[in-house]
């Protein structure tokens, strides 16, 4: 097993130089994030049980790497196009953890007032232009984004995160022409995690890697490790400096795995236990990276594992502050519709 | 008499559909394995295999178009899209293909599909997944429109529908999914185009759809202990229409209120608005001929917002007394 | 007075709006160097450039999205989808994003997106390339709907539409492009939500959209021979409608008939008749309040066929004079 | 030149089995289809100038081989989804020049009744599933003709005909991965005539084959000269092969050029009259495929001329019928839409 500490010279190795340009504080922030996603995730679903949450919501535990990895690769001012499975997103992007729980919980002072909840969460104030219930609908809106920061010639890229299953929407097809064509600034980060709901990747794709679709639009198509927040940093880094030189979109494929069911009312029957343990106890994003930053010595034991606590901490206030917000009042039911 | 839900219903008419004629297959997102996103098809993998239960990638059109070519080719496929949202991904192979096929041809062609769908509000799902777009279809000329209120006309009409030689769209309802009703074993159809007289009254005529219908029985319940009668009929088909019914009971009872959850503005209540107001009832009315329907914004997330989004009992309750007590 | 087309308003209208602000931009199919499919954008690509006056591949549901992803970033796209059949494969885009994130974000977003699209039927492009569908866009809350009639409000509209910050979907009408009217060269707006009394009349109120308006005017100058005056109505914008006229016309005549090229099952008329059905001016009516609109069949290709298959002003002229004489 | 014959011996060369295969028959019957095709575009082109056709049309005089190529490989009983640009395939398929003109002048004795006109001449006896006038709009039905071939276990094949603009929409992404997934015996046959009405190939596409996008499928992808009939013939053979077998489906290029405008009303201000000139001139399918004939020895310089002389006759009969034949009557006007 990873926590054994095989693996650990070499990926240091691999990672030495890049762990050093990054930083320790950059580094540990990561691992925190990663570690308040889970907790964030963890309440979410307790929420869930306890009656709390009316509607549905996706978690991404087990995804934390690509959440984090992804964002801390961009620059303020960029803009974020996020998928349903997205709270990792949201929040790796910076976004207010006390607005979130509250937008989950339908509250006044969430992020969209109540009306948004979970597969809607946005933080426009900070270019984060929301999660979508709908698979692979944020993809076309991703090339208005790049048209966009073209014509108003900023430094800016647009990211676009979706799935696996969002890959076979037409959508995909035509957003990754257009970028490409055009030579957008746009990072189309396909966030494979094995499943769309029930469907395996193996069924819905004659092809491996995702990526090898990029070969159809002649742009950069790469698969990473998709539970190492390092690879996805530095494959969604190179995309952005592409993108900013004016060169065009890429298309990036992570590997990663959901741990738990695809939404609140999910049996599981498209997969064993066995697989599911595997890439828990093999591959968890947050044990590999732990353990890499502690092997490496950028944060102590006694530091890593004060995150978790640190996280548990973080969303608990999220809830006490959720807990206490008003819910939106009936008679401002219409408002918000147009400007 | 045995009781089982709508969601029952439409499988045990989907199960016998199938087992009684080899051409008939279903196909969408996560039918198989899985049993659907609201368990219709639970367990019909295991009866009929992959190959006429088709799990399909995340592709509407492409779902759509397989089951326009399949029915062009003598299959009768059943289509289910999983949120009638996403029937927008779908809209050019239904409406400008499955619609207009055969009267493009001349005639010549026929599109045997049914295409189910679920709509509705009031599971927290928020405004991609809570819509109710029927009307839309209406609009289209080769389209049937079905949406059963119950589990009965469940699984009479998907039967009639699988049956029927058009393109159906069979709109059901998230709401429904677990409310229980009659049904009987046998391979029973509803016909198409037959408007029910759900309750006979003689003061209001309530002309509801899909999870309204039982809202309006109650709202009916109701007032009938305040001596107001109201007569409430559903169409169940709502494309071709059979109108004659509402026409008599407004003739009748000279009031009428249309109910529907779909956004009010542009919707199907007003096309019964419509064919009451031009027809000869026009002169048996005695008050404005009104509609209660969804509000003209998104379907909300917060439970509350939800609920106050569209009509409830207490809104049919108000509108009937105030129509049936001509304070219009 | 100067009198242009209907597409050179639009293009004027589009001119002007470029001209005063670099955040106005036009995308869509063959609106470059082609200069759009029936030549609203002609010449356009010389003055503007390419990074303007954007063509792209075939991708509908891309150039709805590239609308939606520009307008929420600070620009003010105007897309064409080329033919309004098209707009089927932008649905997904136009409903579920254009129109819905506004309200979803809690308020925090605008969309400032016009679509253009010609609607209509007339010039033999058969069932795929003639349908009216406005009222699928009226029925989605967030979304607004506009149908200039004339060659002043096409320009007027247009620049009204670019202005307003919400998503509007702006049907034009292949008929229109080439009749010509008085427009102003200033850059003047028509407001949106404003109804438009087209002729002042006492007998029959006619409500009618787009190539309909003239239509009914022509069959008003027919019928006032006979005595019978029509008052015509334009809605000019669809939803958020402005109805008061309307009504108020209906209190004036007690007669209504509803005119639009669109099928009439399901069509916008229904709401229009159920305006008024529901109002106040109910009391005022003394006939049925009748529909005049596209038969509920796909548009024929043949000529003839074609002609007869939506109302003509011979056959408004005959509705209102039915209705004018007492005959309903 | 062509005509002058240099690139002859070579060409026989490689294609002497093909030509002893297939037989002088079979190939005069080719070359003959194609002057018909050209004579019907002419003569459309002409009733339209003459006011006698209400509506748009699509010529595709020019491409006569890529139809002529395609139908001639399948077989009875085959499917065929054609597209706006469909009067050759249709013919081609071996429907009645007859009912076709018919159609396209709206008469009740078309194949449609005079309902469906230029763009949707279909022949569903005989498996031609029709015209298109949505781009694309066939894409995804080849999905369900493919599926309905599989259930009904029959050796049928499904050829569908889209242009190279429709190899943008999300169609085309969805129908390739679902026939690829659920190996169809599809026939995705791309006639890439250089132009989406005035929108070239090198703007809509950063590949320089289209066919190269039968990569994200993991399907065959070949890119043939659409202009040799033989070509075509050969590729699509090979496809249906591949499908008959239960090997799923494949991806043709057809590599041709359209002529004339790209609807009735087109200044073509997008090409050049020197592009135009050249491809009329030097790759004329026509010239080639009859000089390929010719010097083959297959049809004698005497046969290869009274060609064009039938084709004209044939055409002249078929607007004879047409001129005879009765309008719809306007009583049968609500007939036909519903079954
Ligand atoms: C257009 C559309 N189709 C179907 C759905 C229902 N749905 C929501 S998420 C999902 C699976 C998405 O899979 P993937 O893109 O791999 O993302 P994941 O859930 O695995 O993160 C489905 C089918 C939807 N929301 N939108
Ligand atoms: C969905 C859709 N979009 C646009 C059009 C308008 N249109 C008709 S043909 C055409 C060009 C098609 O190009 P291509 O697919 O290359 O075929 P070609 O005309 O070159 O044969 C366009 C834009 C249409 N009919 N359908
Ligand atoms: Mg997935
Ligand atoms: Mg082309």
């Amino acid at each position: 097993m990873f926590a054994n500490g095989q693996l650990q010279p070499e990926v240091i190795r691999r990672y030495h130089e890049v762990i050093e340009s990054l930083g320790p504080e950059f580094l540990k922030a990561m691992l925190q994030d990663m570690h308040t996603i889970r907790a964030f995730e963890e309440r979410a679903e307790q929420l869930y049980g306890l009656g709390k949450v009316h509607g549905t919501m996706h978690l991404s535990i087990g995804q934390e790497a690509t959440a984090v990895g992804a964002s801390n690769a961009l620059q303020d001012g960029d803009y974020l196009l996020n998928h349903h499975r997205g709270h990792g997103h949201c929040l790796a992007w910076g976004s207010d953890v006390n607005r979130m729980m509250a937008e989950f919980v339908g509250k006044e002072t969430g992020y969209c007032r109540g009306r948004g909840g979970s597969m809607h969460i946005a933080d426009v104030d900070s270019n984060n232009l929301g999660a979508n219930g709908i698979v692979a609908g944020g993809v076309p809106i991703a090339v208005g984004v790049g048209l966009s920061i073209k014509m108003r010639k900023t430094q800016q890229v647009c990211m676009v995160i979706f799935g696996d299953g969002a890959a076979n929407e037409g959508a995909f097809h035509e957003s990754l022409n257009m970028a490409s064509i055009w030579k957008l600034p746009v990072i189309y980060l396909c966030e494979n995690n094995q499943y769309a709901m029930s469907m395996p990747v193996q069924k819905a794709f004659t092809i491996e890697n995702i990526s090898t679709r990029a070969t159809a639009y002649n742009i950069p198509g790469v698969t990473v490790d998709g539970n190492d927040p390092l690879a996805v940093y530095l494959a969604v880094q190179e995309a952005a400096e592409r993108a900013r030189r004016g060169d065009g979109p890429s298309l990036i494929e992570s590997k990663t795995y959901r741990y738990k069911g695809h939404s609140k009312s999910d049996r599981q029957a498209y997969r064993t236990r066995d697989e599911v343990n595997e890439w828990m106890e093999q591959r968890d994003p947050i044990m590999r990276f732990s353990a890499l930053l502690t092997t490496a010595g950028v944060v102590s034991e006694d530091e890593a594992n004060g995150m978790r606590d640190q996280a548990i901490k973080i969303i608990d206030d999220a809830v006490a502050f959720s807990d206490a917000s008003p819910a939106p009042d009936v008679s401002s039911l219409l408002e918000g519709v147009y400007a | 008499m045995r009781e089982i839900t709508y969601a029952e219903a439409l499988r045990e008419g989907l199960r016998q559909a199938m087992t009684a004629d080899p051409s008939v297959f279903a196909i969408g997102e996560d039918i198989g394995v899985y049993g659907g996103a609201f368990g219709v098809t639970a367990g019909l993998l295991n009866e009929f295999g992959a190959e006429r239960i088709i799990d399909t990638p995340i592709s509407e059109a492409g779902i759509a178009g397989a089951c326009v070519g399949a029915a062009l080719t003598g299959m009768r496929p059943v289509g289910e899209i999983q949120f009638m949202d996403f029937v927008t991904l779908t809209m050019e192979q239904i409406v400008l293909q499955a619609a207009k096929v055969r009267f493009m041809f001349g005639g010549k062609a026929s599109v045997p599909m049914v295409l189910r769908t679920p709509s509705g509000s009031g599971t927290g799902a928020a405004a991609q997944h809570s819509e109710s777009l029927e009307n839309w279809f209406v609009h289209v000329p080769g389209l049937k429109v079905v949406m059963p209120s119950s589990a009965y006309d469940a699984k009479g009409l998907l039967l009639a529908a699988i049956d029927d030689n058009n393109p159906v769209i069979f709109v059901e309802h998230k709401l429904l999914y677990k409310t229980k009703g009659h049904v009987p074993e046998e391979m029973y159809r509803v016909p198409l185009s037959q408007t029910n007289v759900v309750r006979e009254g003689k003061h209001v005529t309530v002309v509801a759809t899909s999870v309204m219908v039982s809202r309006a029985v109650q709202a009916a319940e109701e007032l009938a202990k305040e001596g107001i009668e109201l007569e409430v009929i559903d169409p169940r088909t709502l494309k071709p229409l059979d109108d004659a019914p509402i026409i008599e009971s407004v003739k009748k009872t000279g009031r009428a209120l249309v109910v529907h959850e779909a956004v009010e503005m542009g919707g199907f209540g007003g096309e019964i608005v419509a064919r009451i107001a031009g027809s000869e009832a026009f002169d048996y009315l005695e008050a404005p001929v009104r509609r209660l329907a969804g509000l003209d914004i998104p379907i909300p997330y917060n439970r509350e917002l939800e609920y106050h989004t569209v009509p409830q009992v207490e809104n049919i309750v108000r509108e009937a007394r105030k129509l049936a007590r001509g304070e219009y």
